[in-house]
């Protein structure tokens, strides 16, 4: 038994970054077989600003999902984001941040509503988050026929499309918020906490954690990091889009790239870390099958069968861990 | 043994818990309000046409319970009635003596994918959330792919009618859809089916999938029957709704969170081990009413989405407040 | 727990009072239903008038270019010079496509296809880049096609506004932009290709709607799903054109195209309502099911319009149907390759370049009408010399 | 000694609790003192546990009050009463498997600096706290799901001293310890002591109590039987107070000779992770204590013959005939029926009806057959083990726990076993319901099953079996007849070491 107890608690990096190793350096074979350059400036590029907008999303999502909710109404969150930003911006760069700290407030305003939905009224997740989402969606569809609002040119030519090398700051900023997050959930007593309810409930509220604050809280981080890729795509686009959430899949696909990059979807178990690897690699799979001109139908029927092969993995290694 | 006095009480004593009562009342709110503003909604021809054409959503809410109880999710139902709407039209292509074996077929397929989605959930320990997500998204591509994006072929009338047609002239009633007796045949089997051993057996394993498996319950495979009953109510589901309103790629879309919501609406835990199969469908039968009762009232199309949302909501608070506070 | 159920009852009660208040004005329906003026409400943020009479009067004009081939053909030319462009083929042709997601693209994607074929000679390389329905993802793409080697690039926006940046950051690079379907907020492409547009289809349509009804009789709009603006526009023309005729629209329901829904909205007006006068849907996707929800209900189908989808054209043929199927044509997917080499070649091309866009009516039915073809095929694909045809449509 | 007592830390008074209608607690009034070791003994089911679970504010009395140092409190979760100033070590461990030790230890109360959590200072105090009760090996960045049961438990108490409570609430934290650790843990508690910190221990291990406690508060059936000083009073006089009551102290007859049929079950050298070289004879007729320790094997023992978690080596036959007991359903076919310890995580289905769960195994392995005439059976069953209940529909999470148990019984007993294990058969059951159980396990033998009875209540194992086979570190340590006492059954659990050094 003392054998076992000199390993360190700290695991090794999720496979999925092997996973995305793998993947680009076939990708990068068979494209170069094919004639085409994955890695030519612009394609990096159009794959980090791909990555930047879901991963901002995913990030969010992590943290709901490892205090062992979801939330499937972030799609809407991102279009009423971009909505607010863009309408209270106006095309006025005087107005970039008190927009940005409205569509961020509105966000808020959401998670609140979802995480109080889920422990206060006691709502599945599932059925709190959908539910909302369909709140959301009349209120979009209500008011809202197409594009509204004008992004601040400022916004759009700084986080829009300004890059720093290959680099776009967007991916930058998903960067800082990933590292943010990694922040809270490695080093700050709400990120314990978080963990701690998502692993075990009873043991958390034994243990002096107030459970259902952790979880409003986590919901409405999730929402902000939502909010937050609405600002990017409103810089992206320059303008709300209503649609623009729900048309990305941003919630399913969150969801995907979270349990790519290894975090329990049951909770307590994960990180920010995969997440990113995972987000990653979705971007990385769009970037090939681009260059590849491959049928979007068929990446689609690729993706389920990563998504479902990823995890049997990891319930795979879960369950030796379990048995050793 | 000694013989003790019978202490259970007689039937007539029961007590239900987490019953019917809820979803009956909102259903008979949401009629009221539906025959205040169209008093012959409730008509026999009208409520016939009515009833017939939710018999795909109750039927899908009926096989989700399934799943639902055991403690799974199946959202891949949605895509799985599009693949099959899409399927059946191809291998039909309007050649009405195909009708019978393509029923077959689909009906197959359905339990097929079922049985992939039970037994990579079951066997290779994917939460099925993310089983029947992934199927959902293979479902998909795959019947874009093979149609090559649109829907090729088309469904013959006698498909069609299974969903469509109805027998006519009936006394009192008017017209009586074939779908409706097709949904009272498979409403009567699931009831019979829930209450059957397997029925009971899979609520133990939603409820407690330990105590189950120590009762000699074989836990993997009580589930794998769930999720194939789940494939073969969307394989029914897909060929009413594919004969009630024709080919279409929307044909499933967002079905499964529709049956999922049915079914927690009709008092389903999600998570598993309460509920009842008749609840599922009165759930689902409770949507359609909703969806019914915003035409007639006049609710704007958009806004729409934002009544369902509320009271979703609001029925499901008020239920799950109630029981905790029990 | 209670003060949240409160909060819920309160958005639920609001939502079904508003609502159930929309009485006395029947037409519950988009932006505000409130409006009092007109019967249909507040006209779309989408209508500009010039444009609106520009395109009515274009309906009207005679096009220019090779009879027959309407894919050539323009409305109106203005000619733009494109000299600049010229360069020696063979080219790599590059195409930024928002969406293969439904027939309609679908149709149209492999005519553009047949089409670059017709030109193996001249175009080396055709590359195609699937957006999935995704801004976020065209732009994406759009950038990415930059580096690509591209001697032009095709865009088909999948939206109007939110895709104008990346537009304008193609046309930056000295490439020629060829944009068609939607358009983009610029004019930096070196021609926007578009049929008539939304105004024309959703006007013809109303137009003949009202006209074939009983005067103030009661129509029923059926719309996909709001904010697309191609559709929008569609709308927009049609609610000037009930307002006129005095026509009384009872609703404006989306169906996602979902024909599912479709039947069950349709026949809870016709339930409503006893009778439905005239329906008009901005699109042809679900017109077949809205044709068979009056045929289920046992009441005669009233005047309605489909689009061009051979399902309707074929239901419309065999029950005699009132009917009207304005086209948004799919052979538009041909005419930016043909302008694409003009271009390369430093030929002038018209900007904007409107093409036709024909109306099928009971007079030209059965010239469309084509039984081998898929029900959900586009018979004004402009398709039927091209290779590999009827094959690859199939 | 001359001394007053000074004011007490800790005073409940009048303390009451009921859970679904049944009385766990009444009127109990418990004081504990500064520096003080005040044990709280009684037999299983006597509201030790929902005592302590009262005073560390994970439940709210229903009557009574609490004051603790010097204010009147009415805890709203552990929180509070952590805030408080009261640790405590749960029974149950309350651990996350996926954290380090030191998160662990911290959670809920990490310590901060600079707006972060201060890891190094986690992981040195951690080290420190683990270093003061002789622990320096167990590394605080070590994932606990790493760590045995032992080990595991360390940390709980580690988990509840980092409080810096000024009152520390132990329920059986020696339970899964070793020597050697128990003594560190007797160091430990006399270190707090001396630092004028409070202590409530409660255990089942008298000499724990006699060798660390200054007063002793006995509990019985939820009610205060009498507190004592502990140099004032010797082991017979507490066991009196305990156990002295009418009805547990009537057990049904044995079984007489004739009565105990052919050998029904053997096993030879069975081992598997938690058991090695286990030999083992059941007969029918008869009923088969087993003692020992928790952890030794007991249970282990059970589950391997129900085909729970099987033997992974050895030889077992029924019958004389050899059978491969992999999993229930083999066990339950070869009429093996087993009612486990942990009743609510995998004896019931809460959610069910009464009847539901009492035909759970019969639809199980013979789903579908004579499902009318079955239903009748478990009829008569439930009402034979004289369940008492609102109906047959109501959900068995309503019943009280000996309720629950026969339940469970009826479930096995229509499968109509021959061979069952009961695993603490009456643990968490109410006086009254308990006799029954025991009478019913009795009549099932005198009926010819071969019954095998885990027990670790000593009157119980004693009064029930015919025979006693003791499990210590996942053997068979030894076996006793009928009418051993209660030292020779100890004697084994713990080892002959131990016996001589007591």
């Amino acid at each position: 038994m003392s054998g076992v107890l000199t390993l360190p608690a700290r695991r090794t990096a999720p496979g999925v970054f092997v996973a995305l190793a793998v993947t680009l350096a076939i990708g990068w074979l068979v494209v170069t077989v094919d004639g085409g350059q994955l890695f030519s400036l612009p394609t990096t590029v159009s794959l980090l600003h791909v990555a930047a907008g879901l991963g901002l999303v995913a990030v969010g999502q992590t943290l709901v999902v490892i205090g062992g909710s979801l939330d499937l109404s972030v799609a809407y969150v991102i279009s009423l984001s971009t909505l607010v930003a863009a309408e209270a911006m106006n095309g006025d760069d005087a107005a970039l941040l008190p927009a940005i700290g409205l569509a961020l407030a509105v966000s808020a305003a959401i998670g609140l509503l979802n995480g109080l939905l889920v422990t206060k009224a006691r709502i599945n997740a599932f059925i709190a988050t959908v539910g909302v989402g369909l709140l959301l969606k009349g209120y979009l569809d209500n008011g809202y026929d197409g594009p509204a609002g004008k992004t601040a040119p400022a916004l759009v030519q700084g986080l829009g499309y300004q890059r720093v090398g290959p680099v776009p700051v967007s991916f930058l900023l998903l960067l800082a918020v990933a590292a943010a997050a990694w922040l809270v959930l490695a080093r700050t007593r709400f990120g314990h906490h978080l963990i701690a309810v998502g692993g075990d409930p009873e043991v958390a509220r034994l243990s002096g954690v107030r459970n259902h604050r952790v979880l409003v809280t986590a919901h409405v981080l999730c929402s902000l990091c939502a909010g937050l890729a609405g600002v990017y795509l409103a810089s992206r686009l320059g303008s709300g889009a209503p649609r623009v959430g729900t048309e990305g899949l941003y919630d399913l696909e969150s969801i995907a790239a979270v349990v790519l990059g290894g975090t329990a979807l049951a909770g307590g178990r994960g990180g920010v870390a995969g997440t990113v690897g995972g987000v990653l690699l979705l971007a990385s799979i769009d970037a090939i099958f681009n260059q590849l001109e491959v049928d979007a139908f068929f990446k689609q029927v690729i993706r389920g069968v990563i998504i479902i092969v990823a995890v049997a993995i990891y319930a795979r290694r879960a369950l030796r861990k379990a048995a050793s | 043994m000694r013989i003790a006095e019978s202490r259970v009480l007689p039937r007539f004593a029961r007590v239900r818990p987490g019953g019917l009562a809820p979803i009956v009342a909102i259903l008979v709110v949401l009629l009221v309000l539906l025959t205040l503003r169209q008093p012959d909604f409730l008509s026999p021809p009208s409520l016939m046409s009515f009833l017939g054409r939710s018999a795909p959503i109750v039927l899908l809410a009926a096989g989700q319970y399934f799943v639902i109880v055991s403690g799974e999710f199946d959202l891949s139902v949605g895509s799985l009635v599009t693949a099959q709407v899409v399927v059946a039209a191809r291998l039909i292509d309007s050649e009405p003596s195909r009708s019978w074996p393509v029923v077959v077929v689909l009906l197959a397929f359905g339990a097929l994918v079922g049985l992939v989605n039970g037994v990579v959930t079951t066997r290779l320990g994917v939460p099925s959330f993310i089983t029947t997500l992934g199927m959902f998204l293979i479902l998909v591509g795959a019947v874009y792919l093979w149609s090559d994006g649109a829907p090729k072929g088309g469904l013959s009338e006698e498909f069609r009618r299974f969903g469509r047609r109805a027998f006519e002239d009936v006394p009192a009633l008017g017209r009586i859809p074939y779908a409706l007796l097709i949904l009272l045949a498979a409403a009567a089997l699931a009831v019979l089916l829930s209450r059957s051993d397997f029925g009971r057996t899979l609520v133990a394993v939603g409820g407690n999938p330990r105590t189950a498996g120590l009762s000699g319950v074989r836990v993997w495979r009580a589930k794998t029957i769930a999720f194939v009953l789940s494939g073969v109510s969307a394989a029914l589901a897909a060929i009413l709704l594919g004969g009630y309103s024709g080919v279409s790629f929307q044909a499933g879309a967002g079905l499964e969170f529709g049956a999922i919501t049915a079914v927690v609406l009709g008092g389903v835990a999600l998570g598993g081990g309460r509920g009842s199969v008749v609840g599922a469908m009165l759930g689902a039968l409770t949507l359609e009413t909703l969806f019914a009762l915003m035409n007639f009232y006049g609710v704007s199309g958009a806004l729409k989405s934002t009544v369902q949302g509320a009271i979703i909501l609001l029925a499901v608070a008020v239920s799950s407040v109630r029981s905790s506070s029990r | 727990m209670i003060r949240v159920i409160t909060a819920l009852t309160t958005a639920a009660v609001l939502a079904l009072a508003g609502c159930a208040t929309d009485e006395p004005s029947p037409s519950a329906s988009s932006p505000a239903s409130d409006a009092a003026g007109s019967g249909t409400g507040e006209q779309s943020k989408f209508f500009v008038r010039a444009d609106y009479d520009k395109e009515l009067a274009l309906l009207g004009a005679a096009p220019t270019g090779p009879a027959g081939k309407p894919w050539e053909q323009a409305l109106n030319p203005t000619m733009a010079q494109t000299a600049k462009f010229s360069k020696p083929g063979p080219y790599r042709i590059c195409f930024s496509n928002a969406g293969l997601n439904n027939p309609w693209r679908q149709v149209g994607f492999k005519t553009m296809q047949a089409e670059v074929e017709t030109h193996r000679g001249q175009i080396k390389d055709f590359v195609h880049v699937d957006a999935e329905g995704k801004d976020q993802k065209q732009i994406a793409d759009i950038n990415d096609l930059l580096g690509r080697g591209c001697d032009a690039l095709i865009v088909s926006p999948n939206t109007t506004a939110t895709l104008t940046p990346a537009v304008e950051a193609a046309c930056q690079k000295g490439l020629p932009v060829i944009v068609f379907d939607r358009g983009v907020d610029t004019t930096c492409p070196v021609t926007f290709i578009n049929p008539i547009g939304g105004y024309g289809f959703g006007h013809v349509a109303a137009e003949f709607v009202s006209q074939k009804m009983k005067p103030g009789g009661k129509v029923l709009a059926l719309r996909i799903l709001p904010g697309v603006d191609v559709l929008e526009t569609r709308w927009s023309a049609a609610k000037v054109a009930f307002d006129k005729a005095g026509v009384d629209v009872v609703g404006v329901e989306f169906t996602d195209g979902d024909p599912a829904k479709t039947k069950k909205i349709v026949n809870d007006y016709i339930q409503r309502y006893g009778t439905i006068d005239g329906v008009w849907m901005d699109a042809g996707a679900v017109a077949v099911a809205a044709v068979e929800a009056f045929q289920d209900a046992g009441k005669p189908v009233p005047p309605i319009n489909g689009e061009d989808q051979l399902d309707f054209l074929k239901l419309w043929k065999d029950k005699k149907l009132t009917a009207i199927a304005p086209t948004y044509p799919t052979y538009q997917w041909r005419t930016p390759i043909i302008a694409a080499l003009k271009v390369l070649a430093g030929e002038p091309v018209s900007n904007p370049w409107k093409l036709p866009q024909p109306t099928i009516t009971e007079d030209n039915l059965s010239e469309y009408v084509d039984a081998n073809m898929p029900p959900l095929h586009y018979a004004m694909c402009g398709c039927t010399d091209l290779p590999g045809y009827p094959q690859r449509w199939k | 000694m001359a001394d007053p007592p000074p004011s007490p830390l800790l005073t409940l008074r009048g303390i009451g609790k009921s859970f679904l209608g049944v009385r766990v607690l009444d009127s109990v009034d418990l004081d504990v003192r500064p520096g003080e070791v005040h044990a709280v003994v009684g037999e299983n089911g006597a509201g030790k546990s929902t005592l302590m679970k009262i005073a560390s504010g994970v439940y709210a009395p229903d009557e009574g009050t609490i004051d603790f140092a010097g204010a009147v409190r009415s805890f709203r979760g552990p929180r509070d009463a952590q805030r408080a100033g009261i640790g405590m070590v749960h029974q149950e461990f309350n651990l996350l498997p996926e954290r380090t030790v030191a998160e662990n230890v911290y959670l809920g109360r990490e310590p901060v600096r600079r707006g972060l959590v201060d890891r190094k200072a986690m992981l040195s105090r951690t080290a420190a706290l683990l270093d003061s009760i002789g622990e320096s090996s167990l590394p605080p960045q070590a994932r606990v799901g790493q760590l045995g049961v032992a080990r595991q438990q360390v940390v709980e108490i580690v988990k509840a001293l980092a409080t810096d409570a000024r009152l520390l609430i132990m329920d059986e934290p020696t339970a899964a310890l070793a020597d050697n650790e128990v003594e560190r843990l007797y160091a430990l508690v006399r270190r707090l002591q001396e630092r004028g910190m409070g202590v409530l221990y409660v255990s089942h291990r008298l000499k724990e109590v006699f060798d660390l406690s200054g007063r002793i508060t006995v509990l019985k059936d939820g009610r205060l039987v009498t507190t004592v000083d502990t140099a004032r009073t010797d082991a017979d006089r507490l066991v009196r107070h305990m156990v002295g009551r009418e009805l547990s102290s009537y057990y049904p007859a044995r079984a007489r000779p004739d009565e105990v049929g052919p050998v029904r079950l053997t096993v030879h050298d069975g081992g598997n992770r938690k058991l090695r070289g286990v030999d083992l004879r059941l007969r029918a007729g008869e009923v088969l204590g087993v003692g020992g320790l928790q952890g030794s094997g007991r249970s282990a023992l059970a589950r391997a013959l129900f085909g729970a978690a099987p033997f992974a080596t050895g030889d077992v036959r029924l019958d004389g005939a050899p059978v491969r007991l992999r999993s229930p359903r083999a066990a339950m076919r070869a009429g093996i029926a087993y009612i486990t310890e942990d009743r609510k995580g995998e004896g019931i289905v809460a959610g069910q009806s009464v009847l539901d769960n009492a035909l759970l195994a019969s639809r199980a392995l013979l789903p579908g057959a004579g499902r009318g005439a079955r239903a009748a059976r478990v009829r008569e069953l439930l009402a034979a083990v004289d369940v008492r209940a609102a109906g047959e529909d109501q959900e068995i999470r309503y019943l009280s726990g000996g309720n629950q148990q026969k339940v469970v019984l009826a479930k096995w007993l229509a499968l109509g076993p021959r061979i069952l294990l009961f695993d603490e058969p009456t643990r968490g059951i109410d006086v009254g319901a308990k006799s029954a159980i025991h009478d019913l396990v009795r009549q099932l033998a005198r009926d010819g099953a071969a019954v095998l009875m885990v027990s670790s209540e000593l009157p119980e194992l004693l009064g029930m079996s015919d025979r006693i086979i003791v499990m210590r570190d996942g053997r068979i340590a030894g076996e006793l007849p009928a009418g051993a006492g209660e030292e020779d059954v100890v004697a084994l659990a713990v080892g002959a070491a131990r016996e001589a050094a007591t």
